[in-house]
């Protein structure tokens, strides 16, 4: 056993040995795998077997990791370049990034249609490397020319591991992006509504490096493990609680092609996934060997499985109504608008819409429903003893589950990735010319859409927090069975009752439909009137009380 | 703490991987992927209801019953029966075993008193399983089982069950209702204190 | 061996069975004695639907799981509140402590 | 290997409860294992809350009995803040003492000032300048509000509710500010001392008092918007941790605690003391529900309303301060003290109303420039020592809306 001295404490974490390590050890094995895709690649392509298969996702992985490699390489070894490039040029690597994203993320899905155009032409097995250099050049003879090296790209993507690799990659990808934004807007929001500024240092503009700042600092921290604690159980707690986080993401539609996977079950499958987290949680408590800890996850537990039971009867109203377990189904007959949406159609359904949106608060563990790490009662509840990665991992997982409820909410009842504007309007360029449709694209549907939905209501999350003080637990369970459960009841039977008695064209259904899409829209108008009005007069709400300080003082 | 990889064993991610492979399940053809992930799958489920009968903490025998549950979920939609899958872990996972980790939390207060079985006991046990499990596997695979059919219902698989809930297995359905309702007011029976006080319900229900 | 079929997974439901038997039987815990119950039962599921999938049953393998999971939850509602209660009585979870037959 | 880790740790859990109870022969009198006839046998914890703990203001140490979310028990340790002001008192000299009583009630530092200044006046029979006496009021007034402006502030974090916090040390700021121009300190003043102040207030400080005035009142109103009448935040208050009028006069509560269990009782008002009988001010009194603006929900002498008389004492004080702004006379702002001051051998107790109750001190002296004895009591004190009687039998949030609402300052306590 090593002992920990005052020497150690002193010593630099990390000296130019490790860097020199670290940087022969990245290019090494970048290079390396980067190689080894190029070259497995290159006789999986060559050999064209359908049993290369289960190989090629692995060639794709070896590949993105060994460029992973390589960067990392070169932030090491470039480390005050790319420090400098990133401080002076903050604000337009952040704009261009959000931008490369949106413009990256169309690719992939250009290239599957394209993939998939050809593979039509070739029924039967997997299409072969020479094929498709004959597709992309048009000539049915193969020559081996240069669009060789473009059809070795493309081979891949025609089996369906491959894509589901990528999809993968692309879900950790995007629930990293959305949980440091995410920690760093509730930081601003909550600067903003207590009249401070936030985060403003890291990175230059407003901050916008904090998250990744903390996450640094984070995997630096000692690694703690209380005495007593049940070391296995402790260190599995933080990945049973991420991990089923992640897998959210894995069914949630961006829009009608964009799905990892479009399964039959989506919506129970994310319903799922919301109830397997509580485990880690719970076995977070247990372990840490902390009373409080017990405590918090004793009450997430309690909290859940009571909120599952509404939450469940706030789903089924949209199956009952729609009569399919499928988003993407569930999206697509929202599409006209927003006086479609599903929220608007009848009062239960709006009922449902509301209680689901509060049943999500208290599955999240979001305020008013933080019970479970109730700062002020439980010092952190269940993350008491947590810190470190470990910490982050819970608090990753915390607002991955933040954002893919508020998408559900907006997939199910608002819409999912369509725009509010009624479909009729820009019904006429949908077929126009290239650019008008281009134009349509942006302005009717598509990611963008989703990803703005998500984020309004997981702004509206934040408000609720830093609004709104915590209720007790007897008064959750209270509003859990007192409240929600006898209002889905209601939603779900007058839901029956009107999806039998009413038709869909009815004088009374078209009314209905009016008044709530008025109030719908009423409140989001006001909501963004009070936002709006805030920012704008944020400075003369503070209040201009300034003392001025004495001469000399 | 050389045993820490194992407990990082992705078991959810697995079930995300094979919940993406799953539910395509064209034809029963050779599919070597499909054949890797069963293995893994399999390896797991067996791994963790092994762990279940080693382990003698009873929250971590919750855990590998988690396990095995994740896996057999993972088998399901293996098998193409993701309804089933998602289903599984809903109710197991969700509630079946959140239900368990209560329990255990509301009775174990023993300090000091070592559950643990007699060796002699752990030897027959051992032995009966054993000779059942060799027995067991010696008779699957002689027996000739009818061929697969080509397919299998893959797609449409939901309404299909609803539809036969709702026909065929209408009677049972009822009946499971019927039994849930009674378990409902059983539970709460068997769980209330004996004189129930007019406090404000600050106890964790069930 | 790359072909997966019928007979994979009733050998994997068999070894399911036989450790939820070893647990039952050794456990002297009454939720450890649930949590062999438990895998049993998912071993029986596993094979319902094994035959749903391989054998010539249609769905209704599949259905019967379904009375399975949900005789399962019920069980062991049953279950943790019996062992809640005997836990208030004898003040020990060990099984086999209740032998007296009165409350 | 493993056996042997899960058994440390349950011999840990073990060996933490017997160590809480080593000592402590009375927690586990009152036990009865089985509550309410063989009820469920849940896990009783004995839980330290404190002194290292978010709502606990400071080194307060909470120790609860627990049966899951339920607290039957709740017995508050103290001392982890003891410096031995008393002892210090007897071997300093009166105005040596005065940096010491800064740091009792560390958020209404002023009023310590002004109580310990006055005791020992009275005790030599000294008399104060108009001015001097005037500053003393404005100063301890606009600390009362500081006071109770982090009581506010804080309340709102124990309840979950962030944002009032930040809103409550802006404002505070300012006062701090204000502060900072008379005195050069933002929390320990020292400025009241024997005879008056140490010094005149600053060129502009009434006008910069003023101008403060008419930028708080208005917010006042804002903070009932906030969190006074949320509703959330009223159910979790209302009707909490109530103490009865009776019960607060025998536990010998003072200040907004008694007066939210609606006994009108201010030593401003009721043994005016220093020039408060010059002044114009209401006594706010804890309101039944329905009445006043008060909540439906709330009761005389629930948490709620100890928290609500707060706020309608930072209105009095803001009138409290207008009427001095007015009537504040030009003129010396202390009194001639002697560089030596011989106390005579007489003993002298003064209460005045600090920002959590009466503070008072005993000053005993013998001839000599030291006093042989001083004594203080803190209202924190007395006030906490009811938590143990409210915090029986309620939810552990009840524990911080309880605890919250005494709001207690350890310095004050632990002395």
């Amino acid at each position: 056993m090593n002992k920990f001295s005052a020497e150690d404490a002193l010593r630099p974490r990390f000296t130019a040995a490790h860097k020199a390590l670290a940087l022969r050890g990245f290019v090494i094995a970048g290079v390396a795998l980067l190689a080894a895709a190029v070259g497995f690649g290159f006789v999986a392509g060559v050999a064209q077997g359908v049993g290369y298969a289960a190989a090629v996702g692995g060639v794709v992985l070896a590949g993105l990791t060994g460029a992973c490699c390589l960067l990392a390489a070169f932030v090491i070894r470039f480390a005050a370049l790319v420090g400098r490039v990133l401080l002076t040029l903050a604000l337009p690597i952040f704009l261009g990034g959000v931008v490369g994203i949106v413009v990256l993320a169309w690719i992939p899905a250009l290239l599957y249609e394209r993939v998939d155009g050809i593979k039509a032409d070739h029924p039967g097995a997997a299409v072969s490397v020479a094929q498709f250099e004959a597709a992309l050049t048009g000539n049915a003879a193969a020559a081996r020319g240069p669009a060789y090296l473009a059809a070795l790209a493309l081979w891949p993507l025609q089996f369906q591991l491959t894509r589901d690799v990528l999809a993968v990659v692309g879900v950790v990808g995007f629930v990293s992006l959305v949980a440091m934004f995410g920690i760093w807007w509730e930081r601003k929001v909550a600067g903003r509504m207590q009249s401070r500024l936030g985060p403003m240092r890291v990175g230059g503009w407003h901050g916008w490096a904090q998250s990744l700042a903390d996450g640094l600092k984070l995997l630096q921290k000692e690694d703690i493990f209380i005495a007593g604690a049940d070391r296995a159980l402790f260190r599995l707690a933080p990945y049973v609680a991420f991990i089923p986080a992640m897998c959210l993401f894995i069914a949630l539609p961006f829009s009608a092609a964009w799905v990892a996977r479009d399964l039959e079950v989506g919506l129970i499958f994310i319903f799922a996934m919301l109830g397997v987290g509580v485990l880690g949680v719970l076995l977070a408590g247990w372990a840490s060997n902390n009373k409080w800890s017990m405590l918090g996850a004793m009450r997430e537990a309690c909290q859940m499985i009571s909120y599952e039971i509404p939450l469940g009867f706030a789903l089924l109203v949209p199956i009952m109504t729609l009569g399919t377990l499928r988003l993407t189904a569930i999206g697509e007959a929202q599409s006209g608008g927003f006086h479609t949406w599903l929220a608007f159609a009848n009062p239960f359904t709006f009922i449902a819409a509301i209680v689901f949106f509060v049943a999500t608060l208290a599955s999240c563990k979001r305020a008013p429903f933080d019970l479970p790490e109730a700062e002020s009662e439980l010092v952190a509840g269940y993350l008491t003893e947590y810190s470190g990665f470990r910490w982050a991992l819970f608090f990753f997982a915390e607002y991955a589950e933040m954002f893919a409820v508020a998408a559900l909410a907006s997939v199910l009842f608002f819409g999912a990735w369509y725009s509010p504007l009624p479909a009729s309007w820009g019904a006429a360029w949908a077929d126009g010319p290239l650019w008008q449709r281009a134009v349509h694209g942006v302005l009717y549907s598509g990611p963008i859409w989703f990803v703005l939905k998500g984020f309004f209501f997981f702004f509206v999350q934040l408000w609720l927090r830093w609004t709104l003080p915590r209720i007790r637990l007897d008064q959750v369970m209270y509003a859990c069975v007192q409240v929600l459960l006898p209002l889905t009841m209601v939603a779900l039977l007058g839901n029956t009752l009107w999806l039998w008695l009413v038709r869909p064209g009815a004088w009374l259904a078209v009314a209905v439909n009016l008044i709530l899409t008025a109030i719908g829209g009423l409140t989001v108008v006001a909501m963004a009137a009070i936002v709006l009005y805030g920012y704008l007069n944020r400075r003369r709400l503070v209040g201009t009380m300034a003392v001025d300080p004495l001469p000399g003082g | 703490m050389t045993r820490g990889w194992l407990y990082r064993l992705p078991l959810p991610a697995l079930l995300a991987a094979s919940a993406l492979a799953a539910d395509g399940a064209a034809a029963p053809a050779a599919d070597p992927g499909k054949a890797v992930a069963f293995y893994l799958v399999a390896a797991v489920t067996v791994g963790s209801a092994l762990g279940c009968a080693i382990a003698t903490n009873i929250v971590r025998m919750a855990m590998c019953l988690l396990g095995t549950l994740g896996g057999v979920a993972l088998l399901y939609f293996l098998m193409s029966a993701t309804f089933l899958g998602v289903i599984q872990l809903i109710v197991y996972a969700g509630g079946t075993l959140i239900v368990i980790v209560f329990g255990v939390m509301l009775t174990s207060r023993a300090y000091g008193v070592k559950l643990r079985p007699r060796p002699v006991e752990v030897l027959a046990a051992l032995v009966v399983c054993g000779a059942l499990l060799v027995g067991l596997v010696a008779v699957l695979l002689r027996t000739d089982w009818p061929a697969a059919p080509a397919g299998g219902a893959a797609e449409g698989t939901v309404a299909a069950l609803g539809g036969s809930l709702l026909s065929v297995y209408l009677v049972p359905f009822e009946l499971a209702s019927v039994l849930l309702l009674a378990v409902m007011i059983g539970a709460a029976y068997l769980a209330q204190p004996a004189l129930p006080t007019a406090g404000d319900g600050a106890g964790p229900e069930e | 061996m790359l072909t997966i079929g019928l007979t994979h997974y009733l050998v994997l439901a068999a070894a399911l069975l036989c450790c939820g038997l070893y647990v039952m039987t050794t456990k002297r815990n009454a939720v450890g004695i649930l949590i062999g119950a438990e895998l049993v039962l998912n071993a029986a599921a596993l094979n319902l639907v094994a035959f749903a999938r391989y054998g010539a049953g249609g769905l209704d393998g599949q259905v019967a799981t379904l009375f399975v999971i949900v005789l399962a939850a019920a069980e062991a509602a049953i279950a943790i509140a019996i062992f809640v209660n005997y836990y208030r009585v004898l003040a020990t979870i060990d099984a086999d402590r209740g032998d007296t037959l009165k409350g | 290997m493993r056996g042997k880790r899960v058994s440390g740790a349950e011999r840990n859990r073990q060996g933490m409860e017997d160590k809480l109870l080593q000592g402590r022969p009375d927690v586990l009198v009152e036990v009865d294992r089985d509550r309410a006839g063989g009820g469920l046998r849940t896990e009783e914890m004995l839980v330290n809350m404190g002194p290292q703990h978010p709502s606990t203001h400071g080194v307060l140490r909470l120790m609860l009995r627990i049966d899951g979310e339920l607290v039957l028990e709740c017995t508050p340790h103290i001392g982890y803040l003891h410096r031995c002001a008393e002892k210090i008192g007897e071997n300093v000299t009166p105005v040596q003492f005065i940096p010491i009583t800064d740091r009792l009630d560390y958020l209404a530092a002023m009023i310590n000032n002004h109580g310990y200044s006055l005791a020992v006046e009275k005790l030599l029979g000294m008399e104060v300048p108009e001015r001097g006496r005037y500053i003393r009021v404005i100063m301890s007034e606009l600390n009362r509000i500081a006071s109770h402006l982090v009581s506010f502030g804080a309340y709102g974090l124990d309840m979950g509710a962030f944002t009032p916090f930040v809103y409550a040390f802006r404002e505070r700021e300012y006062i701090l500010d204000l502060f900072e121009q008379v005195c050069g300190a933002r929390l320990t003043y020292s400025y009241l001392s024997i005879g008056g102040a140490t010094q005149d207030l600053p060129e502009g400080f009434p006008e910069r008092l003023a101008q403060f005035l008419d930028y708080f009142e208005p917010k006042i109103a804002e903070y009932n918007n906030l969190l006074s009448f949320n509703q959330i935040f009223v159910k979790r208050t209302a009707g909490v941790g109530v103490i009865s009028a009776a019960d607060a006069i025998a536990w010998g509560l003072t200040g907004p605690c008694l007066r939210g269990s609606g006994v009108k009782w201010d030593l401003r008002k009721c043994v005016p003391y220093d020039i408060y009988d010059r002044f114009e001010f209401d006594i706010p009194v804890g309101l039944p529900g329905g009445v006043g603006g008060a909540p439906r929900e709330a009761v005389v002498g629930d948490s709620w309303n100890r928290y609500y008389v707060r706020i309608l004492e930072m209105q009095q004080s803001v009138r409290i301060l207008r009427q001095c702004l007015q009537q504040l006379p030009s003129g010396d702002f202390r009194a001639k003290v002697p560089r030596v001051l011989k106390l005579p051998a007489k003993e002298t107790y003064l209460e005045v109303e600090g920002g959590r109750g009466q503070v008072g001190y005993l000053v005993v002296g013998d001839g000599k420039a030291v006093p042989r004895r001083v004594k203080i009591r803190g209202p924190s004190f007395c006030n906490l020592s009811i938590a143990s009687h409210v915090c029986r039998n309620v939810l552990i949030a009840d524990i911080a809306a309880i605890i919250g609402s005494i709001d207690v300052v350890m310095g004050e306590v632990d002395r």
